[in-house]
């Protein structure tokens, strides 16, 4: 038996340790302090931490068990899509489906996505990893881990901690660029409610007819919009409704911890002590407040083509971020006038806004592989 | 083509693509609820022969049958509300669900309309 | 960058679809419609129609996340074990041990086994295949798919469609063949209910000992027969309530959900669309009817041999499909007399049922194996 | 052999050991009832004792006590009846499990004979 | 057809079945029986011996459903860490915290391990087999199995079963040593409870700093400290409370059933029935014995330097055994005195015994390697 | 060297290497009280602070908004309650759970003094 071979290995966890490795352990502190005591996000930002902390203890998605759950979760897509299962089951489109025309705020909130692209190509990343950048901007976790995965794997890490801290920093990105960019008036405007009544067989047919329509449209979308309406039918069908509480429990949880810690996991100092983070942190801060911008502005335009009738703060929740967004704008409006209620039209517009993610998402992906391939 | 063009090309066609799925599902959306928008009383009606059905099964004229019977047609309400009801579903306690339940349940009773039928 | 080939790539979901596509998937929505508005075993029924649309947009299961799936709990046998452990805690043998005559009706119900399987020879199926399809016999989904993908994988889509599909209908299928079968004085027959009391001991030994017989008779079958007395243990023990309680509940509703729609992603147009198809589920019908005949003459003769103490009615619940069978013909007799419950004799008749099921398939496996290696 | 002929074959075969074994199970079963067909003391006594213990264990005597002594017994009590009564498992919520209450509740009434022990 | 082929292939059950394997379902209907009238930690003995009866039937892990379960979740290590995430969110460390001293009583309670891995060098185990063996003294399942299946995979199913039936017979095993070890003086002792408040803070920190030094220290540990850490955590964060709930239920309920299952499965008559299996089976005995007499000694000898003011028995509950051990300890000093109450104490002193039992795991695995590569 | 050589030397690196962990914990734990032993009171403001939101946002003057605000002052009382309380998680229901609760709370009691603040 070699002795200094025998005191070697016990060392092996200190010899491996270096200072890029206590300074990622800081950084998962602050997203578990993040995660407890500010609670933003905090069952997506505590395994996130954590899982950095794992990453750069020896226990990165690299090796061991660690590896198994990120080969078994990520590499599959499968958590993104367990996820997105659940989130469908989650979310009540009737507001949206009782007034329509709410859906074209969703558009105007993606555009961030690309105006990213565009300054990460400047900034000189390839096309593929600076799409992928772009897809912090759909504002949704598991889309821009599904785009992100497909095209940068290797920017996964910085990608998915970019969406989902500044998704759980909204309620402070959000109010100063809302106040900046509407003024008091508009912010006052009350909006009618008088919702065109929903029927049972629409709630039905709309997840249906969006599968349909996503998957012929934008097939790369199509495993993402699949999963978010599969959950929308198992709950809307009122008949499966173990099936339906099982995905908004069970399987999200069980997807969110697992999938919080493999992303964590990707989170080395090798990997992500690095400029490019830095440069991906900074444009999707940047994503995050384009596409704020851009859902206002379409906000007002809307005010003025429906002669004041829409309060533009309802523009900023079409960026996704479902439900964050939604019930900030309506807390805006309250702050305002306490008796303003838009919650419905916000709730409206950010199923818009979930809705248009995906989709950009999609082409988004469609596009760089058309281009790439 | 440069790296930027790539990128403006792919600016332009993939927000048109996006404005104009969104405008189909627009589309799909208020055709959907024009279509589909007249009463739907055969659910109710079904429900409520359920329970019917239930309490012919379990006479009340015994203790145990009337306490069976109570179990189903209290079972059949139960359901019944939960077909019909507009709120959040109950598994989800997160604090914004219960913000959004007490949100939408006092807007909904100032219009007095109910969207959802 | 070639823009005509970014325009195609853009078009592929479309260039993709076929006229095939389009019927499958409005087969896919009536599969949904009987799900949702008929209620037809809605928590298998929409799974497969969800299922069925992905198939014909790109997603079946020999692509992407839905194999992943597929692999993952059908070509393991998982999905179906699974289900079977839920099954089985959800079982209640208490009716049938305290009456074990009437475990003899579990045999008869799967003589539409062997005559499906006879008549798909004649009508040109290669045995194996023949085999497959008369395991729709059994009248039991997890022993359906389980043997037809051990013997013909291709034929899997119709044969699991067919079982569940026809399981659903249930309701529709017997009460005109148990009408007809059974006079309105057999009908009308009283069953004494006097059981011999049922000892925890004998509850917990009764799956032990089925699993033993099961794997020394008919080895094929034991890891069915082995999943679903497992269930059967866990609930009777009565000191593994959590286990229990589990296994009824997150562990069969997640397996029944990707379950569905594994199934539902075979079933593309290039699969399913072909002479075969409709040979199989006319087969599959005939096969349920025919079960339902010989379990109802096989309860006339024993009304006969007991001198009237058994009521026929019972023998259309041996076919397994526990537990609509079983209530089903409780629902018969007090149609025809409000009075006269037999639902505890039916009870253990379609218990029964269920294990017969499983012996036949396991059974139907060895011989078919032994046959063709 | 022709494969109609091994068909005809593996549905004689088939069918018989199917027979056979349900009429193995018939006897296995039938053995079963018969040698353990004797009253159960024993698992209702354990959780009596259970009881006594769990309430020894908190007196009385004070608030707190009290209620954890609450607790204890009405969880013993809830266990015990979980392990004696002839109910189909809570958690499964399908309607025809209330039909199955229902109807097996009045169906012992009827004979107030109770089949499990 | 070949009938006598025919023959063969129905009789292969019985064909395989030898008179080792009727023994080894004997000792799987003993592990059922102590798991149901009994109560020995049935969600583990349960399953366990059902597997032993798969095992024996023709479904052990090495072939079909069972080899799929065992792979995906031992091989992989991932049903001991499921198992730990939600052990250590069921895990209270406030009463360790709040009397940090008790620290101390975990380590000696791992005497147990060392003693028994040289008794077996000595019988004439291998170092690798023997330092397994050792593993048993961890008194904790999913440590002695991650240790086990790394050092000697062929010996796991013996040392599995010891480690989980000992650990259920700990009422049974350690009360006389107990009252041998100790005076009716010293179980008298009442000890203070004047607990330092512990901060919600503190508990963060706890499990995020125990994680870092574990994984610095004894990175062989790592995979399994993280586990239990993280369960912790996701507890005593308190904002993540519907992940803390999953991991105490659906993720421990389905990992332990088919861990249990699993071990069960490796239990063939083939690798169980030698002498080793006794061998083990008997150290491993000896090892709970060893770790309790140190555990006490070490008891003593606090009471002995603290003048009286620690009571000797919940040395006895630092082996780990958690909360079996913890529960028997209180009980023994209130049975001899039923106004004195320790539990806080032996809870504080069990839960160290957790951490202690991990770390040594940890340290056996590191130092054996060490010498082995 | 022997086996039987290294394993000695394996069970005093092994137990010496486990004290000086334990050790190292100690101190960490010590240490971690004594830093963070400050009252927090600013978790408790948060819950209250929230109950005062949900309040406000649903006024109690119709029947609907009462019963949402009553909703949400109970549901936010019962999370501030599940925040501070010493229980074991109600979830695993466990025999020994039900006991240790007993106990724990009889102990509690008897000192009157809470060791998580
Ligand atoms: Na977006
Ligand atoms: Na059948
Ligand atoms: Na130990």
């Amino acid at each position: 038996m070699d002795f200094t071979q025998l005191l070697q290995d016990l060392s092996k966890g200190f010899d491996a340790f270096t200072w890029g490795n206590a300074l990622m352990i800081l950084v998962g502190l602050v997203l578990i302090y993040l995660a407890i005591w500010k609670e933003y996000e905090p069952v997506l930002l505590l395994p996130i931490g954590f899982g950095c902390l794992l990453a750069n203890l020896g226990m990165s998605n690299e090796v061991g068990f660690m590896k198994v759950i990120f080969d078994a979760g990520i590499k599959t897509e499968l958590f993104p899509l367990l996820i997105f299962i659940g989130v469908g089951a989650m979310i009540d489109f009737s507001p949206l489906l009782s007034q329509p025309s709410l859906v074209l705020l969703g558009a105007a909130g993606q555009f961030g996505i690309y105006f990213t692209l565009l300054l990460a190509i400047v900034l000189g990343f390839p096309l593929n990893e600076a799409a992928a950048i772009g897809s912090i901007g759909a504002i949704d976790g598991p889309t821009a881990i599904f785009v992100g995965e497909k095209l940068a794997p290797n920017l996964l890490a910085p990608i998915a901690v970019a969406a989902y801290s500044y998704m759980s920093l909204i309620p402070i990105i959000q109010p100063p660029i809302m106040r900046l960019m509407t003024t008091r008036k508009e912010r006052l405007i009350r909006m009618e409610y008088s919702p065109k009544p929903v029927s049972r067989l629409t709630l039905v047919l709309f997840p249906i007819l969006v599968t349909v329509l996503v998957a012929l449209v934008a097939p790369d979308a199509a495993p993402l919009m699949a999963a978010l309406m599969l959950g929308t039918l198992l709950r809307e069908a009122l008949v499966v409704d173990r099936l339906s509480k099982m995905a908004q429990n069970e399987l999200i949880n069980i997807a969110t911890l697992f999938l919080g810690l493999s992303i964590g996991s990707t989170m080395t100092a090798q990997s992500f002590l690095n400029l490019n983070t830095i440069m991906i942190l900074l444009l999707g801060l940047l994503a995050f407040v384009i596409d704020t911008i851009a859902g206002l502005l379409f906000g007002k335009l809307m005010a003025v083509i429906t002669k004041g009738k829409v309060n533009p703060l309802i523009g900023a929740c079409g960026i996704s971020a479902f439900p964050m967004a939604g019930r900030l704008s309506a807390k805006m409006a309250l702050e305002e006038d306490p008796t303003n209620f838009i919650l419905m039209h916000a709730m409206g517009s950010n199923t818009a806004g979930q809705l248009g993610s995906v989709i950009a998402g999609g082409v988004l992906l469609a596009l760089v592989m058309g281009v790439g391939g | 083509m440069s790296t930027i063009q790539q990128g403006l090309l792919i600016t332009v066609i993939g927000m048109g693509l996006v404005f104009l799925m969104i405008l189909a599902l627009w589309g799909i959306m208020a055709l959907l609820v024009k279509l589909t928008n007249k009463p739907e009383e055969a659910e109710e009606e079904l429900v409520a022969e359920a329970v019917v059905v239930e309490t012919e099964k379990a006479p009340a004229s015994d203790p145990n049958g009337a306490l069976a019977a109570a179990i189903a047609v209290a079972w059949a309400v139960q359901n019944q509300s939960a077909a019909t009801a507009f709120t959040p579903s109950p598994a989800s306690s997160s604090s914004e669900n219960a913000w959004l339940a007490a949100g939408r349940t006092h807007q909904l009773y100032l219009h007095t309309i109910r969207g959802r039928k």
